[in-house]
């Protein structure tokens, strides 16, 4: 059993790690993953060597819905000047019990 | 005064970092390291700090703190200024790189006290209690600007108004986890018995200068890896990153020597806090607060340019201006 | 040169780390690439403090067949109440002498 | 005794580390910084034990032991039948979160033995041994609660019986890490010779409270980040949270004085090895043994209730309870 | 807005990142993602004790031109013996400012 | 000279570490951690080494670096004809295999020095000297076996002759981290005044002795997880990880003893740079400049092999040997 859903991937700094977990709980997003990273950009070197040199890598399987949603969430935020970086795929989601349940 | 005094380990470790990177060596520290070690370097001189807090002279202690928060709220001001002339720099990355040098770099201030203890100089403990407070005001100081900025900009474009959410950027300001551990351990270090602190020095004192040393050397590797940043951050910040410890230093040292009546070594202490520019409890401030400022520049200055200079000639200079000055 | 493949990931907490290396070794896979996660679920918070509060995520690049053949191992802990979490998505293998061999 | 008795360093930085998230401060330690932290400690405290115990009165280190193996046995007992009392919670979770309580938090006993260094009161070091040997058998009820609950469950749904593996279960539980290396330290410091053991001293020894203190804050914003999940969690599990410190570290206390004959110290420490809920060595084996189990209830309940309970509260109370006891 | 792009990985040991960051820096490519992974693979365990036994797993969002420039580069590398383990799956970008520029 | 020799806490961690995974605990390092262990120990012997040299005899110091050099040059050569031998091994994995033994394994050095400070006996400090030195030829040799390894293979195919990137391949050797960091450190403890490094001594030198416990335990444990691999490499290359030490032990303590007249202890420390095999300096190097050689091949040799040989077995084979050669 299995089904299809998004695996989004938001990339943002260390700083801003609270600032996107509160979109998810304001979306009522509950599970995700999330790891530190490091990166170059348009905002330079992100070495990981201070919280504000640190990058988050965020990793959400969603359905398409609620994907969209936290899409448009994290734009307002980008429109005000943070950087997140967002990307999705499409993914097969295998853990029976996941399919179930929305969100 | 020579090239002897920057030849203590603190410093040798410093350059050495960033002599690996010159010569593309490929030293590397492993992630963690360096916030493992800054957070324990917060913690000792917080400590230290407060031991010392209790027998300070509370006279002494409270004119201390007020001629921090003046030099806090003064020191990003004349660097806004310096940045805005002749519109060099547009008004939100000048706001949030000039916060960083109402600030203090941790290290940087280690380092001078690296210096003055292995060079047997005795020096005032309030720059201590100063350092602690300097980390906030320049943070306010920034937002405030980064505001005012931003209601010209939204004026002259005619949009709609964003308001600054102050609530949410103070909390952010005054709960930055490092204001929160050197002020936290500061109390800690000021109410425990002199017994109990005891058990705990080895740890926070007799390994600190080795700590430090290993805490230089990666943070040479970093400023030498910033260093690259140069042709993209411009020549104008680059000199900004030199002149502005120059004025920094040179207003902490009046007001130590002058107002607060230090010796030589509480004097360059005070003169380091003006003269260097926050790398840790600043740029989350910044990145949180001012988003439309490019953290590239900021880090770039207060990484690769002020602190390599401060610890390599500011330190020595401010040390042998301090003697001279003092008299 | 290249060639389809599936991009199989699999988020476990760390101390199943060696349950599901077994299984990889029951079906003669030895390629793997692996590495520490956070993340939040309906097993609670898992923040990265001790090893029992610490995910591991596991990602392999495998021939469709051979992943279903995993997909399936990892079903059977799951109905025990394992809490894996798995999904995979379609990649496209660059490595070219990874393209010759099966697994 | 006052709140003079909690104002050592180590509970202090607990108490700063909580205050941290309380005030949604963003203080955060770097990855894998808080599992070195422990490993240290466990180290140092089985050093400590077995340099101890080459020293020890073998009567006593035997009878020590024995009572450890009881104590091990018969709290997640009396657990399980509380948590069952009325069907409030179901077998596999009671069974998995009793089993917490049987074994012992090496942070808690540290923080105890902190406190007893600190103020000066002497105590018997056969603690650190029953500590080591506690941590197994709380494992073994907690899997053999699980699996008399798990077959009843099958005879109930008429599904087919799974098996439990014991084998690789018991395996599971005695090859532990903190387990092995807790016994592994032990037996180094019981075998090398004083001389080679001062050389570790300054490693193992003198800087250790200034770990636990960093360790301490750590935990601090863990458990209150914890915290967080009461709602989920519910009432019953986070009142059984603290009940079942009172009842643990009561039995503690008696064995210790009464059978075992300790002082004061020594009972303290006993006390707080009953009262203290493992959040190292047996969330792991609950995880691959009784899966069926929500690590959120036992995790929460070990780290965001019972820890803080014993730090703030449990220490100072079965101190005073001790001399009280003891007469 | 969105744009299709191609999320390249590539995983490969401590030593070889500059070696791989220098091919970014011929091409141009001045974004990247990177952090330390652990593995098994044709050249043994890499558990990460040391940099010889460490990967490193690059994550890069790029047009597929981009891509397959990069891709022919990494191959000269793993013909001279390097081993680069590289794949490829479709994404798509939610960062609007991302979309605009190329690279 | 009976157990007794290797019964000090180094060996012993080390013994844990192996005997965990030999019983599959799940015991684990956070990642990051041995990393730093070995940073912290090169910089340690570094600044000890450096210390020294400012008191060495010029004459006696220049003549260990020439004997250190000729060891790197000469063991690689001779481990080169052994594998060679009827083309047992191929080219390519030979030069970078051999490389390895020409270089030195800074754990097993710093554990016999472990072991003399413990056991009490005296040691000249030339050796630390030559450690530093012989970490490149090893390099440099392996390099070049393997570029004449490339030319003969690409004349046999007769395909197109890639040329060995020497310039790039000895900054690397030279510029590796482990020996920037060894040097620096050397420097450093040279150039520092003794008040200086004085204050740098609780952390460089009296933990010391911990952490190199904690190291060899992690040590121990990836020695184990190495061992797996035993079979993949074959019985050829096994028994060469165990023959190797013993010739280049024996060489080391010919030099030592009759060509530098050190003593006992110092005759130890040069037969281990002989026996020891690089994990840290020469794997990077070779992965770099030899990509055709199995990394799986030269990390089982030196960490799942040779390492744990030496350890356990060379150190108080080669001390007695050196006590009967001496006399
Ligand atoms: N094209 C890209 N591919 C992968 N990661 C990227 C890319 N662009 C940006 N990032 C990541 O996003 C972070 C912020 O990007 P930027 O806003 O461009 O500074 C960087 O530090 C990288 O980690
Ligand atoms: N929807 C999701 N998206 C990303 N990661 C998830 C998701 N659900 C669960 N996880 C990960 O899988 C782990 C176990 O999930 P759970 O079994 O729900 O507790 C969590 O700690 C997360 O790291
Ligand atoms: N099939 C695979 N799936 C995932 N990762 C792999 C796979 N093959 C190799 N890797 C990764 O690539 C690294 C080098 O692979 P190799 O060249 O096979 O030794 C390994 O250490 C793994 O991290
Ligand atoms: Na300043
Ligand atoms: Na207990
Ligand atoms: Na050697």
């Amino acid at each position: 059993m299995s089904c299809e859903q998004r695996l989004i991937q938001i990339i943002t700094s260390n700083i801003l790690e609270n600032r996107v977990k509160k979109l998810f709980k304001k979306l009522g997003i509950k599970s995700f993953t999330s790891f530190g990273v490091n990166g170059e950009g348009d905002t330079g070197l992100q070495s990981g060597h201070f919280d504000a040199d640190s990058n988050v890598l965020f990793m959400l399987l969603l359905s398409e819905e609620k994907m969209l949603e936290l899409v448009e969430e994290l734009n307002k935020d980008i429109q005000k000047g943070y950087h997140h970086f967002v990307f999705s795929l499409n993914a097969q989601m295998h853990t029976p019990y996941k399919c179930k349940s929305e969100v | 005064m020579g090239l002897d005094a920057i030849l203590i380990p603190a410093i040798l470790f410093f350059a050495l970092g960033v002599f690996a990177k010159v010569i593309k060596s490929d030293l590397k520290f492993p992630e963690g390291l360096s916030k493992g070690l800054s957070l324990y370097l917060l913690i000792a001189i917080g400590l230290k700090g407060g031991a010392e807090l209790a027998n300070a002279e509370l006279g002494l202690a409270i004119k201390s703190i007020m001629w921090a928060i003046v030099l806090g709220f003064l020191t990003p001001i004349i660097g806004y200024m310096i940045l805005r002339f002749r519109d060099k720099i547009d008004r939100m990355n000048a706001a949030a790189i000039t916060a960083h040098y109402g600030s203090v770099s941790a290290g940087t201030f280690l380092t001078a006290i690296a210096f003055l203890d292995v060079s047997g100089i005795e020096y005032e403990t309030y720059p201590i209690i100063m350092m602690v407070v300097m980390e906030t005001p320049a943070i306010i100081i920034g937002l405030l600007l980064a505001a005012l900025a931003r209601k010209q900009l939204q004026q002259q474009e005619a949009g709609e108004t964003v308001a600054t959410p102050w609530k949410s950027l103070l909390h952010e300001a005054l709960t930055n986890g490092s204001v929160v551990l050197l002020i936290g351990a500061m109390v800690i270090g000021a109410i425990s018995s002199p017994e109990a602190m005891e058990k705990v020095y080895p740890f926070s004192h007799e390994i600190f200068m080795g700590v430090l040393c290993l805490f230089l050397l990666d943070l040479g590797m970093e400023a030498a890896r910033r260093m690259k940043a140069f042709k993209e951050v411009g020549v104008t910040l680059v000199a900004f990153g030199i002149i502005m410890p120059l004025i920094g230093g040179t207003i902490g040292m009046v007001v130590a020597a002058s107002f607060l009546g230090f010796g030589v070594g509480g004097t360059l202490l005070v003169a380091i806090l003006g003269a260097s520019a926050s790398y840790i409890a600043v740029p989350p401030a910044m990145r949180m607060g001012v988003p439309e400022a490019n953290p590239s520049y900021y880090l770039t200055l207060a990484l690769g340019v002020t602190f390599p200079f401060n610890v390599l000639v500011g330190i020595p200079l401010f040390y042998n201006l301090s003697i001279w000055y003092i008299g």
